[in-house]
Parts: C-alpha cells; structure tokens; sequence
C-alpha cells in the first residue's frame, strides 16, 4: 500500500461520506454543502486518475456552476433555518434496502465480470489531442455531437429565460382578455 | 497507482448511484430530488472516466461522453431549476407532493 | 546572482538522500504548506498596509504612522487585536456553516498558490491544465461567501452573498476571454509555458491591441471577482452595512479579510504571468547590452514587481471611483465586456470612450495627489501641541481674568446667571464691609459648570464690567465630572479698586 | 380547476413571502445618524420606505418656550448643525421684525457673507458625503480640504466652528476678526481652482452619472443645483466681501426683549431648503409656542416617494441628494 492508494481511499470515503451526508441532512443548505464537497471530491478523484482536463471542467460546471446555481435556487425558495420535513421511517428502510440490494447486486456483477484485462499503457492525454479529436471531422472526430450540444445549451438558456421570467402587465392584461 | 484495482473504482460509483437514488426515492424536496440525479449521473462520469482509462488508454471516446454528460447535465440543471422556481411561484412551495393538478 | 532555483533541487536532494520517496514527499508537502502559509501572513501584513498608505496619500493624508516607523506594524497590532477579540457567532446562525465558511474561501487562496511561478523554476505545481486549474478552483471561493451569507442568517448577509454569486459568476466569463486570449497566442494552458513563450517579449508588447484589450477586460474583471470597489456590491458598506460579512467578528473576520488581499494577489500574480511574462526580464529586441542588465535582476523582483505593480492599479481603482449599483454591474459584464451588443456599434464605442476618458480624468486626479505627498494637509495634532496655534477668539471655556495683585472685576451682579439660557453659571455672592464699615456685596464664588456650557457666548456679552471672558482652552476629558465644575474666582482674589 | 390568471394575479404582487422587511437604521452607515428605516424589498427592489423618526428628539421647540428671545437663538444651531448659522439669522430675522429694530448694514453684509460661506460649506460636506454613499471615499477629503478653510474664518471670526451662535437680534455678537477679508478671498480663490477637482472625481465621472441621472424624481436636478448654488454663493461672496460698509455691528436694542402679543413668521433658506421658524407671542420675554419649519423633515418626506421601484443603491443615492440632517429632522 503506497501514497497513491491511500490517497484514493481518502478521496473514496470524502466521496460516499459527503453524497450519504448530502441526501439524509434535514437542513436544505448544508445538503447543498455536503454535495458540493461531493462533487469536489469526484474532482479529486479525477486528478487522482490524471485526467486534470475532466477534473477542471468538473470544478467549473459542477461546483462554479450547477451548485451555485441550486443554492441560489435555495435562497430563493427557502427561509434560513427552516428544517426539512424527515421522511417516513418506512420509505427510509425501503429505500435504504433497495439501494443496499442494488449496491449488492451491481458489485457482485463488477466482481464476477472482473475487468482482469487492464492494460499497462499510461494515459496521459493533452489538451491538446482533446480539443483536435473532439473537433475532427475524421472517423474518431466529435464534431456533430459537439455542435449538437451547443444546439441543446442555447435551447437550454432560452427555455430557462422564458420559464423564469415574471409575467409583465402586459401578458396578464393579454390573459385576462383570453379568458373573457 | 495501478495497485488500485479498477474494481473499486467502480465500487464507488456504484455506491454513489444507489446513494443518489436513496435520495430520489426519499426526498420530496424537488432542490434535494435533482441534487440526488446530478450524485447519480457523476457516478457514470466516473464509470466512463475510468473504463477509458484502465481499459482503453489509446482512446479518448469516454473523456468525451463525461464531457457530453457534464454539459447535459448543466443544461438540465439550469432548466430544472427555473422549473422550480416558476412552481414555487405558483404554489409558495417545491414539495412535489404539493404539485397535484396534473393528477388526474 | 541570488537566485532560488538552487534552494528548491538542493532541499530534493537532501531530502532524496536522508528518506525514502514517501516520506520526502511528504516532507516537502508540509514544507510548501508552511510556506504557503507564512506567505499568506506576510501577504495580508503587507498589503493591508500598503492598501491604507495607498489611501491615505491619495486622500491627501499620512495613513497609519504610530506603531513602528512609518506605522510600519500596524497590521501587525490590528491582527494582534483581530486575534484576541471574541469570534461572535449568531444565535439562530447555522453555527457549523458560519464557522466553515471563513475557511472555505482561505483554502481556495491557499490552492490558487499551487500553479504559480514565483520565480524562475520555483512553483509548486507545474500543471499542465494551469490556466484552467486557475480559473476552476477560483470560482469555488463563491460558495464561501454564499455560506456565509446563508449561514449568518442576516438578511444584509443574505443580499450580500446573492449580489455576490450573481456578479463572481457572470464576470468569470470575460476573465476567461481574457486569459484565453494568450492561451489562444501561446497554445498551451501551462503556466511555464505561458511564460518561457514571452522571453522575446511580454504578451502585453507582443499581442498587439488583441492583448491590451485583454488585459483591461482582465483587469476590470478580476476587480469584479475580488469584489474590490468598484463592485464591492458584496460588502456595499454604505448599503448593506457590511454585506456577507456583517455577522462576523473577531479571528473570522480577519479570515475573510486576508483571503481578499490573498486573492488579490493572486489575481495580480496571475495577471502579471499571463501579459507582463511573470518572472521573465524586460527584454527589447537586439539590445544585448540592456538586456544583459535586465538579466542580472533576480527572477523573483520581477515578478513582485509586476505583481506589486498591478495590485497598486487595482487599489488605485478602489480609491477613486464611486461603486456600481447592482443592475449596472450586471449591464457592463453583458453589455459591454462581452461585446454582444455588436450591432450598435458606434454607440458602443462613443460609450466606452466617454465612460474611459471620465474615469481617466478622475484617475489622473488621485494620482496627482499619491505622488504630490506636498499635498497632504493633515495636522499631527499631538505631535504639534506646542506650535498648535488656536483662534483667539476660540470659544473653549469660560475664565475669570486676574491681574498680579490676584484682583477681577466681577461685581457679583449676576447678569452673566441670567443670561446664561442653561443655568451653566452660579453666583454666589456675599457681603463685605469695607474698612469704612460700609457693607458691600461681593462674589463668594462664580461657578461654572463646564460640562453643560454650550459655549454661546451670552454671559460674556451680558457682563458689564468686562469680568470674564472665553479663553482658547480645550481637552477638557476627565476621569471624574465633579472635575468640570470650577469656580472661576482664585481663592483670596479681590475686585479690583473702582469697580462699581 | 386551474386559473392560470388567478395564479399570475397573485404572483405578480408576491404576497409577503416574496417580501423582505429590512431595518435600516437607527445603527446604519448610509443614514448618518440615528434614522430608521423599514424597507420593504422585492429581491433587490424597494416596494415601501417607511421612515421612523424620534430616536434624537430632544424637544428644541418645548425648551425654546422657557428662554427669552436672545437665549433661544442658540438652541437652533443644533438642529441643522450644517447651517447653524443661517438657522440663526432666521430667529434674529423673527425678533427684529417683531421688534422693528434697525440692523445696521454693516451687520447685514456680514450676515448674508456668513450665511453664504456656511451654505459652501454644508454643500462641502454635502458632496463628500454623498459620494461616500456611492462608494466613493477619496472626494471626501478634498471637499473636506476646503471646508476647513471655512471652518478656520468661522473660528477666527465667531469663535466657534460648527455652532457659532454669532448673530444676534439687531446684529452681530461682536465685530468681525481684521483678518475676515483677506482670509475669505484666499478661499475664493482656493476654491475656484479646485471646483474642477470635484468635477473631474465626482459629477462628470461616468459611475457617479449613471448612479444618479434618473434616480428618484427629483435628484437629477438637485445634483446640478447643488453644484451652481455653490457657485452662485460664491459670487454673491465676491460681491459684497470688498463692500462691507464701516460702522456699528450691532443696533440698538433694549436690554430685555419682548415680542409684542401676535404671531410672527419669518423664512430664510438654507442649505437644504426653507427654515421656517413661526412664534406665538403672549407679549412676554420668552414665546408663548414655537414651531421651526425644518428643511429635512420635509424632504425626508419625499424619500418614499420617490425610491418606490428602484434599487437599494438607489435609495442611497436618493438619500445622499436629499442631504438629510438628522438632529434637523427630530428636533
């Protein structure tokens, strides 16, 4: 046992300990918190692994953005202090069985199948080759799913303006007249 | 960092997807609700990450699922959330239990 | 030449030599965090002194001057009194968050450290995502002022966290423009790099116009993300009294106080990487003697120079213009540093250069006064007690003249008492028989109460005989009040002969 | 069944769980002194102002009724404590003309010269401040730079700084230092150089425009007048400072003054607007009732109206025009 592995099963227990924090607290905020140490921690574990491209694009979509993004949701929507209501003990025990059963189940999978072929060639890839495949038209190119993507953001961003946006006088007046 | 085995990397996206859907199935909180799905899709992030790697490190193909999916899931977040938002407008609640007048 | 390329492989070495791999990682971590972290405290030490000389000589003062030379350890008796003071936590507070939050936003600083080249061959982390790492990690300090806000449960705090969130993640995105503007011109995000691609000259030279309007969308950007006025919308102390930190007192409050002079520097140190070649020399062209000069100034001065260099800038900004209201913020990041309003574009630019050219003039004015020190006005009150030339009319209290032979004037006719509109002066009169045995009235005592004296003048007009007068005295602090009520006539004095 | 109308009736006034009832003040920096404000936002955004007074009332007005016509002059240097001076004038302007008494001119040219440089130096204080509440330090000091140059003629000259209590009824307490003249030109000319200084940090700077062209109804234009009232004041200085006429400082009056039975009113304007100071008179030496007519009242009146719809930084740029005064404002 080196460094590295300890510092994975450090990264591992952050990972699981903030996620089961973040979906049992009762105080809304601090679930926020726990998942953002969660999503930090994936981070981590990606510069663990030497991908520091995924694991920076992860920081800043995920912690700069999607959890931001929730607790500003959170200051709009909740007031400080204000607990969560603590769900059924029978909808806990059922839950918790479910997902330990599929835990179970899915490892057991993992294990029989065994994954023994693992090659020994590094993996180290540059920004560099990331950005020429993704944009490449050749066989192995991204292109299309790249530029579809963007389609999806910017139908995103509209939708989310037009769900968002206060009604003006204007749309009430037009409305009321429907209705009549 | 080879001495770690592939396996238990696994292991903890597993554990994460099942923890992610615990929170789905127990929440009634719609903010709570999509924090459990962004645990669960970070845990197949880490599932295409780390197949790439162990097993095929000449490939790029799973860096760019997780791209993809990392995109997808921002665009999704941001909807959800004005979602959530124009409904607790409407109804000065998100408790999805409280959203009942598409049941029929 | 000093230089500290040869302290960082000669510790490896050593370490290499005395320990296995492991251990000597480890040694080195704790090394650099020990570094990080006297950094950090002399950082904060520095820079908020600088800050408040900055201030003070662009505001026409002399800025602390008390403790040390030149006020040199104020900071260090500030942070000595932040250190000692008791850290208050909100009763209804959400006490964990509150707690974590100050650390949240330091461990940021702390990370943002890593990929930076102090010198040459001196950083810790030589990452080959280094732009990106940098522009990752630091939108993370976001969530510690969103905790914070949250978790003081202070509705100030609350507005302040938002304004925050809103401004830090929407100018992340002209900081990045900018920075990828010399990515763009180096092809590669390294920091090293970045700075070896500027050897023949720094990308501020080099880029052409591409990088000097990089640079002042940097600039005015990282301002934003700093929340340094002018959008300290966050802390808007005229607003929102203190914003995201109002709750916060004590070892906590010093927390957040260092982390933004941390990020400040850190945003300069990254600024004066990306467009003034970081620890590279000032290099021109084929001037071999010049640069053979330039070459013998130690990595390391360069670039605190240049860093020092854009810190004073942005201070200089926090210290002449007014702060932004929160709905124009958001318009300048979307309307004109992202230039999405392409389409009106003469208006674009006869907008951008009146608003440039009013906030220059404004610029040239404060910093005539910084390198004017003439200027400053300020009186050194205690130190200039004895030249301390006062009115002579000054009205500070009332006194009682007495000449040599212990003689005043006062004839005890009480004009002065019932001038006097808030009962501050008292006659006490008595009678005295003169050598003649004719009786005559006399003052016994005229007291003054100068603790309720409005100093309006009224008993020394109402006198007749000229017997009192406002004298140019003033500190009249005691310790007890029974101090302020005199009586103005000296024992055993006498009106003076002829006085009726 | 669902009425989507019903629905967006109701969202677009957000009940009180969109609301955020803020307490500005009596402990906040933007509202220099102990004035309350409860401010009712929407996000950012103010739907109500509602001022509450009372945390300084001293009863200047009760208190003026037990001291005789000399003595209550100098209560009302500490109501707006800015424009001590003009609050002054206005009571002696009350006895005198409720006394027919004769002021020589030579107290008249030295009243109006006072009143002016007190009025240069309340708009000082003003800018300073006012740009304090848009975040900008630095042209505080420089408006303080030469209000302390008014500040030094008004101790050389009344002895005092900021209350002077130096105007008397039919005159002036004493005569004028033998320096006023000379010293009062140095300012003009002080001042002259550095309006520019003012208007390169704060009026012409794009900032400090943005922040306050449209604001409230009113302070668009306040904002100007302020600037050419400080200017004119200095001209009117000009004009009499060479012509102060030899002579007596102070007429003749008698020793006790008594108002004769009636009601009286007088008005002088002063920094912040009309001061008003209205007597009942039982023909005793002291007033029967008082009322002051203070400037900051009634402009505070106006906040409401005119910060409704806009943002908090608004509000205290709103305020800022306003120049509020608090002691003028609980008196």
């Amino acid at each position: 046992m080196n460094t590295s592995t300890i510092i994975f099963y450090a990264i591992a227990a952050l990972i699981l300990g903030a996620a089961i924090l973040a979906v049992t607290t009762l105080k809304i905020f601090r679930s926020a918190i726990w998942l953002l140490f969660s999503l930090v921690g994936i981070a981590a574990l990606y510069f663990w692994m030497q991908v520091e491209f995924i694991a920076a694009i992860q920081i800043v979509v995920y912690v700069g953005g999607i959890v931001v993004l929730i607790i500003f949701s959170i200051f709009l929507t909740q007031q400080s202090g204000k607990e969560m209501a603590k769900p059924a003990t029978s909808k806990m025990i059922f839950s918790a069985l479910a997902a330990l059963f599929g835990t179970g189940f899915t490892f057991n999978l993992i294990n029989h199948y065994g994954f023994n072929n693992i090659s020994a060639a590094p993996f180290n890839p540059s920004v560099d080759e990331i950005g020429m495949q993704m944009l490449s038209t050749t066989s192995h190119g991204f292109i299309l799913p790249f530029e579809v993507v963007s389609m999806l953001l910017l139908a995103a961003m509209v939708g989310c303006i037009v769900i968002a946006m206060k009604p003006t006088e204007a749309t009430i007046v037009h409305l009321n007249k429907k209705e009549d | 960092m080879n001495e770690v085995p592939l396996t238990h990397i696994l292991f903890v996206s597993t554990a994460l997807f099942f923890i992610g859907m615990y929170g789905l199935f127990t929440r009634r909180n719609l903010i709570t609700m999509l924090m459990s799905i962004e645990l669960m899709l970070n845990s197949v992030n880490i599932n295409f990450v780390a197949f790439n790697k162990y097993l095929f490190p000449d490939k790029l193909d799973g860096l760019f699922f997780s791209l993809f999916i990392i995109t997808i899931a921002a665009a999704e977040a941001a909807v959800a959330i004005a979602i959530i938002i124009n409904l607790y407008r409407s109804h000065q609640s998100i408790d999805v239990d409280d959203a009942t007048e598409m049941k029929f | 030449m000093f230089s500290l390329e040869g302290i960082t492989t000669n510790v490896q070495d050593w370490l290499l030599m005395k320990f296995n791999p492991t251990m000597a990682l480890a040694i080195e971590c704790v090394i650099v965090i020990l570094l990080s972290i006297s950094l950090f405290a002399i950082l904060g030490l520095v820079l908020v002194l600088m800050e408040r000389k900055v201030a003070a000589h662009i505001q026409i003062r002399l800025g602390p001057n008390r403790v040390g030379p030149g006020g040199m350890f104020q900071t260090v008796a500030d942070t000595l009194k932040l250190i000692m003071k008791e850290g208050l936590t909100p009763d209804k507070a959400d006490k964990f968050l509150f707690n974590l939050a100050p650390f949240v936003v330091m461990m940021v600083g702390m990370l943002l450290l890593a990929p930076i080249a102090f010198a040459k061959n001196f950083q810790i982390w030589d990452i080959n995502i280094g732009v990106l790492y940098i522009s990752s990690v630091s939108s993370l300090s976001v969530i510690g002022i969103l905790m914070a806000g949250w978790a003081s449960n202070n509705k100030y705090s609350l507005l302040g966290a938002m304004r925050s969130g809103a401004q830090i993640v929407s100018y992340e995105l002209s900081a990045g423009f900018a920075v990828l503007t010399i990515v763009v011109l180096t092809g590669s995000l390294q920091i090293s790099e970045i700075i070896n691609a500027q050897q023949n000259g720094w990308w501020i030279f080099k880029g052409h116009i591409p990088a000097v309007i990089a640079f002042v969308l940097y600039i005015i950007a990282v301002t934003a993300e700093t929340n340094r006025a002018p959008f300290d919308l966050a802390e808007a102390e005229s607003e929102l009294t203190a914003g995201f930190h109002t709750e916060y007192s004590g070892m906590r409050f010093a927390l957040f106080f260092l982390a933004e002079y941390i990020n400040i520097f850190i945003v300069c140190a990254i600024g004066a990487t990306l467009f003034f070649g970081g620890w590279m020399p000032l290099h021109i062209g084929n001037w071999e003697a010049f640069n053979h000069i330039m070459d013998y100034i130690p990595s390391s001065v360069w670039f605190m120079g240049k860093t020092f260099f854009l810190i004073f800038l942005i201070m200089w900004f926090r210290w002449t213009f007014p702060r932004l209201r929160v709905d124009q913020l958001l318009n300048l990041e979307w309307k004109y540093l992202l230039p999405i309003r392409n389409m009106f574009l003469k208006e674009y630019i006869t907008d951008v250069l009146t608003g440039v050219t009013s906030l220059l003039k404004g610029m040239r004015k404060t910093g005539y006064y910084f390198t004017h020190s003439k200027e400053i006005i300020t009186e050194q009150y205690p130190d200039n007690r004895a030249t301390l030339l006062m009115s002579d009319r000054f009205k500070g209290e009332v006194v009682m003249p007495h000449d040599a032979n212990n003689e005043h004037t006062c004839t005890g006719c009480t004009a002065c008492e019932l001038a006097c509109p808030n009962g501050t002066i008292k006659v006490v009169t008595k009678f005295e028989t003169s050598p003649e045995g004719k009786k005559k009235k006399a003052i016994d005592a005229l007291v003054y109460r100068l603790e309720l004296c409005t100093m309006c003048n009224l008993c020394i007009v109402a006198c007749p005989s000229d017997a009192i007068k406002m004298a140019p005295n003033f500190e009249h602090s005691v310790f007890d009040r029974t101090k302020l009520t005199k009586v103005l006539n000296q024992p055993g004095s006498k009106i003076r002969e002829g006085i009726e | 069944m669902y009425n989507q109308t019903e629905i967006i009736k109701d969202t677009s006034e957000l009940g009180a769980d969109g609301e955020l009832v803020i307490n500005m003040g009596p402990q906040h920096p933007a509202t220099h002194g102990v004035l309350h404000l409860v401010v009712t936002l929407n996000g950012e955004t103010i739907k109500k102002i509602e001022p509450h007074l009372g945390y300084i009332h001293r009863s200047i007005e009760k208190m003026c009724e037990s001291l005789t016509y000399r003595q209550f002059i100098y209560v009302t240097s500490r109501m707006d404590y800015l424009s001590s001076h003009i609050n002054n004038l206005g009571c002696a302007l009350l006895v005198e003309k409720g006394m027919q008494i004769e002021v020589p001119d030579r107290a008249k040219y030295v009243r109006v010269i006072l009143s002016e440089l007190t009025r240069i130096a309340s708009h000082e204080l003003w800018l300073g401040a006012m740009a304090m509440d848009l975040g900008a330090f630095t042209p505080f000091f420089y408006a303080f730079r030469e209000r302390e140059m008014i500040t030094d003629i008004m101790e050389d000259t009344c002895g005092a700084r900021l209350t002077m209590n130096y105007i008397v009824p039919g005159g002036l307490m004493y005569d004028i230092h033998p320096d006023f003249q000379k010293k009062v030109k140095a300012f003009i000319t002080q001042f002259k150089s550095k309006v520019t200084e003012y208007e390169d940090l704060v009026t012409n700077n794009v900032i400090f425009q943005s922040r306050t062209k449209g604001v409230g109804i009113l302070s668009a234009e306040d904002a100007i007048s302020y600037g050419k009232e400080m200017n004119q004041s200095i001209r009117i200085i000009e004009q009499l400072i060479d012509n102060i006429p030899e002579g007596d400082f102070v007429g003749k009056t008698k020793n006790v003054l008594k108002l004769p039975k009636g009601e009286f009113y007088t008005r002088v304007e002063t920094a912040r607007g009309e001061f008003g100071v209205y007597v009942v008179s039982e023909g005793g030496t002291t007033p029967h009732r008082i009322k002051f007519r203070s400037p900051g009242f009634s402009n505070l009146s106006v906040l409401n109206h005119i910060s409704v719809g806009s943002k908090i930084g608004d509000l205290m740029a709103s305020m800022g025009t306003l120049d509020l005064v608090i002691p003028d404002i609980d008196r």
